[in-house]
């Protein structure tokens, strides 16, 4: 509703008074929480984030945001189901498994460092870790348990690590994003994930924001553009278009680059971040990676 | 005789300038100095397009080439690109929390 | 070290060179026998002329020599209108027609239009599906030659380039 | 290669997925040399050791070729074998039960 009277002043063309209105909001908003309940806010964020999709795709189940672009375009939907069908990841995942289960030259594995074994935890990443004051994802996990074990790091985009990911990953198929901002350091990383979501970027001046929260399942270009919603959940991805596996940071960089604005490391801060508050939006949706992807 | 020495410095000096080496010192440099340390602040903020620092490099080749005209047109073009994202990063600063679903 | 162990991983997935092959003969050695032993094989080898062929008549005059083609409706051919991505498409064949000697596929606007041809015998139900490269929106024709005749059905699939993905 | 075969009322459906980079011979590395091309010719299965497939394929399949084709008859826990071979000569053989 507020979306709507929005719009309508800009079309009137009081752009300046209305910005004028909601930076007076927005500073009221941070101003009356003298206390704050970080959990309550992120809630309060999740909960309107999740409205936004129901307003706007009133057909589609909470649940099926776990399958991307897929839960609201039928026509390709069919077609990445005959893909889901015998998904070329499928090699990927059994490399990933050979690759998990081969002992470091100490003798110990990946199984050593995660809980459980490493077996359907996927969910649980992100994760704020309060010691080292910052987000630790999947991707960042596995490197930190090579490194501890005196191997050299995989790179973050593809390949070995990819691999791994997503066979951890499919452990973990159909288990609910659990994702949380335990404190107010957490909490300024999921803002700061947040603030690099809502912020224009690249020579083409869009948010992610832009293209999968407004104008979500609207044709871009060629492509109808995915919902923010759940977008976390099934990677790592085989794209046709990568014809292999990518990470959810290499799609990033991607998205990026479409825009014309200067990706960001992989791993790095800003983008762990992203993975963050992406991932927390999503909490509750299934995990159902690897998938397939155009 | 005041007048006629007044006109033979201002050829004197516009000749110079449009010698290639001094324009190149005197106008291109200076924009292209200004579109690198303007991209410079632009990419701390984890702001640059991925178009401006080719802008740069192009400008950088043709003032190499002795191109001075080409130089001066990239690097202005450059130094618009850089000042903009600046601008951009500096919108979000203010203006990221508009789109958020309340 | 694990990178480079890593690497010679799926290399060694990757590479079937002689040897492999060797290996793969002995394990596999009765089927394979059989399979080169059946007529219809030795029949049938990879047709270059028509795999080579540079336009789709080239391909469908040495694929079918001196057959003629009738547009038939007891084709389905199941393939998108709009590809996700050209180089990924589904496509499936099926059909009722009796006595199915074989289904080829061609892509009227490939660099090669030919793009696969089965060969099925009595035992097989004729219902084929593959996956498939199309470099720019094209026709894609299935063609079933059945009973001395050959039926023919196509269908347009638009290959978009440049979005950014979804 | 990854064979996935299942029995449904007298008909065994096949599927498979094969590991295979299926280089057209167009494709350009990053240095602009062009890539070889180096593609599967042919594949074909068999039913217990009987011959039940055959398909000659070009350049135009995907990168990890997927194919299925179903056939009468063939019982769980049935041998299906498929091999296939490429433009270079070189082959692999998969072999699965059926479902």
């Amino acid at each position: 509703m507020a979306l709507v009277k929005r719009r309508l002043k800009i079309k009137v063309g009081a752009v300046f008074f209305s910005l004028l209105v909601l930076c007076a909001l927005a500073s009221a908003d941070a101003a009356s929480d003298s206390s704050p309940d970080f959990k309550a806010m992120v809630q309060q964020d999740v909960d309107a984030f999740r409205t936004y999709f129901k307003v706007r795709f009133s057909k589609v189940a909470f649940a099926e945001y776990k399958n991307g672009v897929y839960a609201i375009d039928s026509a390709s939907r069919e077609q990445w189901l005959e893909m889901e069908d015998f998904p070329p990841y499928e090699f990927a995942v059994d490399e990933g498994e050979e690759l998990f289960e081969m002992p470091f030259a100490n003798g110990k594995t990946y199984a050593d460092c995660f809980a459980n074994g490493g077996e359907g935890i996927r969910q649980n990443y992100p994760y704020f870790d309060s010691q080292q004051g910052e987000v630790i994802t999947l991707e960042l996990a596995i490197n930190k348990c090579r490194e501890a074990n005196g191997e050299k790091p995989l790179a973050y985009k593809k390949g070995p690590l990819a691999a791994i990911s997503a066979y951890m990953a499919s452990t973990s198929e159909g288990n609910k994003f659990a994702v949380e901002v335990p404190d107010e350091a957490a909490y300024q990383a999921y803002v700061e994930g947040k603030k690099f979501f809502y912020s224009k970027r690249g020579q083409l001046n869009f948010s992610c924001a832009d293209c999968h929260l407004r104008v979500a399942g609207q044709k871009l270009r060629a492509d109808i553009t995915s919902p923010a919603l759940g977008q976390p959940t099934g990677f790592p991805v085989y794209r046709a278009k990568w014809e292999e596996l990518g990470t959810l940071h290499r799609r990033y960089a991607g998205c990026n680059k479409n825009i014309r604005a200067k990706p960001l490391p992989a791993q790095g801060r800003a983008y762990r971040n992203l993975e963050y508050f992406q991932s927390v939006m999503s909490q509750g949706l299934e995990i159902n990676g690897p998938s397939s992807r155009k | 005789m005041n007048k006629v020495k007044w006109l033979l410095y201002i050829v004197l000096s516009m000749t110079l300038i449009s010698s290639g080496r001094l324009y190149a010192d005197i106008v291109v440099k200076p924009i292209l100095e200004e579109a690198r340390a303007t991209l410079s602040k632009a990419t701390a903020r984890d702001f640059e397009w991925t178009t401006t620092r080719k802008l740069i490099k192009e400008a950088e080749a043709a003032l190499a080439s002795g191109d001075e005209d080409k130089s001066l047109k990239l690097a202005k073009a450059a130094l618009n690109e850089a000042e903009k994202s600046l601008v951009q990063a500096n919108y979000a600063e203010a203006h990221w929390q508009d789109d958020i679903p309340r | 070290m694990l990178v480079g162990d890593d690497m010679n991983l799926s290399e060694k997935n990757m590479k079937i060179d002689r040897r492999g092959f060797l290996s793969n003969l002995l394990k596999g050695a009765a089927c394979i026998v059989t399979v080169a032993s059946l007529p219809r094989l030795a029949l049938a080898a990879w047709n270059e002329k028509a795999f080579k062929a540079e336009t789709l008549e080239g391909a469908m005059s040495s694929k079918y020599p001196g057959l003629e083609f009738v547009d038939s409706s007891a084709i389905k051919l199941k393939a998108p209108a709009i590809a996700e991505n050209g180089a990924v498409v589904p496509v499936g064949v099926k059909t009722d027609l009796p006595d199915v000697k074989t289904i080829s596929l061609f892509v009227e606007k490939n660099p090669s239009p030919l793009a696969a041809t089965f060969h099925l015998t009595p035992i097989n139900v004729a219902d084929v599906s593959i996956r498939i490269r199309m470099g720019e929106t094209s026709n894609l024709i299935a063609v079933v030659e059945s009973g001395g005749k050959l039926h023919r059905v196509q269908q347009e699939v638009k290959v978009t380039i440049g979005g950014c993905g979804g | 290669m990854k064979i996935k075969a299942k029995v449904k009322k007298d008909i065994t459906k096949v599927k498979m997925l094969i590991k295979h980079d299926m280089e057209t011979g167009r494709r350009k590395d990053q240095d602009g040399n062009i890539i070889p091309g180096l593609y599967i010719t042919e594949v074909s299965a068999s039913h217990n050791d009987q011959p039940v497939f055959y398909a000659e394929v070009g350049q135009a399949v995907s990168k990890d070729p997927y194919m299925a084709f179903s056939f009468k008859g063939g019982a769980s826990g049935d041998k299906i074998s498929i091999t296939w071979k490429d433009s270079s000569g070189a082959t692999e053989t998969g072999e699965a039960a059926i479902k």
